[in-house]
């Protein structure tokens, strides 16, 4: 019911969505984060994984606690992905859409700026990790 | 006594992934940055300014903890205790 | 790729996200309403079809405009729909997840005021049309 | 002059789902709801108050163009014209 990967492996939309689907839920929202076409060839993803999972843990228990949420399948890519590849995939059901929508964004705002993740870009002109300076 | 270090991102390409290290006598985080730079030039280029600063971006995990590195680099480090050195995340 | 469905048959996320897929987009939203137990049994729903499908245009096309939307699928179901059915998914591609989150957002809230779709809650003390005083 | 009339939801189930009213002389939306009404005391009960008024949650589309039942009901109907008549949406 509650789920959180890092994972080398691509996942199923659908399968997060049936885990996440409750009676007593009228709402799901899904965000899904890919790798875009900036100019990029590839994208390498690495986490510290020890770390990542307890920050992910946290941050998905203070969604449920604010937003009411009654389930939460948070999925996140590590290692190397092309353009159009999925990076992240966050399903928050809620009993009203409000909370759902609140809920999921709360979850990728917070993962963006806590959960010891990175990547780095790879296009014809070089590398470069994303973030730095 | 024996400290474990950890790079993620831009400085696993420089340090590693892992590495240990044997200090005689107190340790700080602090103390630990200066051994690594005085060990590896790319390393100390990547992480501290000209001035001896550490560069604002240089993030700092003691045993899964972070610390602020403008405060809290001379604590204490006790034998078995785990640093870690990474950017700042970009992960979503 | 911009698709606008209503239809008696059930829906696949992942075929609509690989439709909203697109290279140069970083961020999809998918809202994905389902017939909530409280009390209820079974949900029928009615369209006034061909004043619903143009409305729903006009709603993706405000929605493209304002939130910079790279692409938009929406489906929604009529007919007789079991508790934890799907009844309507909206799913948004954007560059960036703000426009996505915003524009999916706009797309359900205007879809609820302004399309001609009907639902009718059939539950064990008999039967209410959602929204009737 | 011949005019369609849809009804919806909880009107489709007054009224079935369509039904061509042949008027005579000029028609307005008005005129068609007092027509229903004259024919059935369901829709009437449904959609009018004991005053006479319509009821605050009626909505009426003219050729596929929603009208305000307060101000718009007097709108003369051509040959052909399609009025449907329906309670609040509620999809989604």
């Amino acid at each position: 019911m509650i789920t959180i990967q890092i994972t080398n492996e691509d996942f199923c939309l659908d399968e997060l969505v049936r885990k996440a689907k409750r009676n007593d839920a009228g709402a799901l929202v899904t965000f899904l984060g890919t790798v875009r076409d900036d100019g990029i060839e590839r994208m390498e993803l690495e986490a510290f994984r020890e770390a990542a999972l307890p920050e992910l843990e946290r941050i998905r228990d203070e969604a449920v606690a604010r937003f009411n949420l009654l389930s939460v399948e948070v999925v996140h890519r590590i290692g190397s992905l092309a353009v159009g590849e999925s990076i992240v995939a966050i399903v928050c059901a809620a009993a009203h859409r409000d909370e759902a929508f609140q809920g999921c964004r709360y979850i990728i705002e917070e993962l963006k700026v806590r959960v010891p993740i990175w990547k780095k870009e790879l296009g014809k002109n070089g590398e470069r990790w994303v973030g730095h300076e | 006594m024996k400290i474990k270090v950890m790079a993620f991102a831009s400085f696993r390409e420089i340090l590693g992934k892992e590495l240990n290290l044997d200090i005689v006598g107190e340790a700080t985080a602090a103390g630990v940055l200066a051994i690594l730079a005085s060990r590896n030039k790319r390393f100390k280029e990547a992480a501290f300014e000209e001035s001896g600063w550490l560069r604002d971006y240089v993030q700092i995990m003691i045993n899964r903890k972070r610390i602020d590195p403008r405060q809290d680099l001379s604590t204490k480090l006790n034998d078995g205790d785990e640093l870690v050195i990474f950017p700042p995340v970009a992960g979503g």
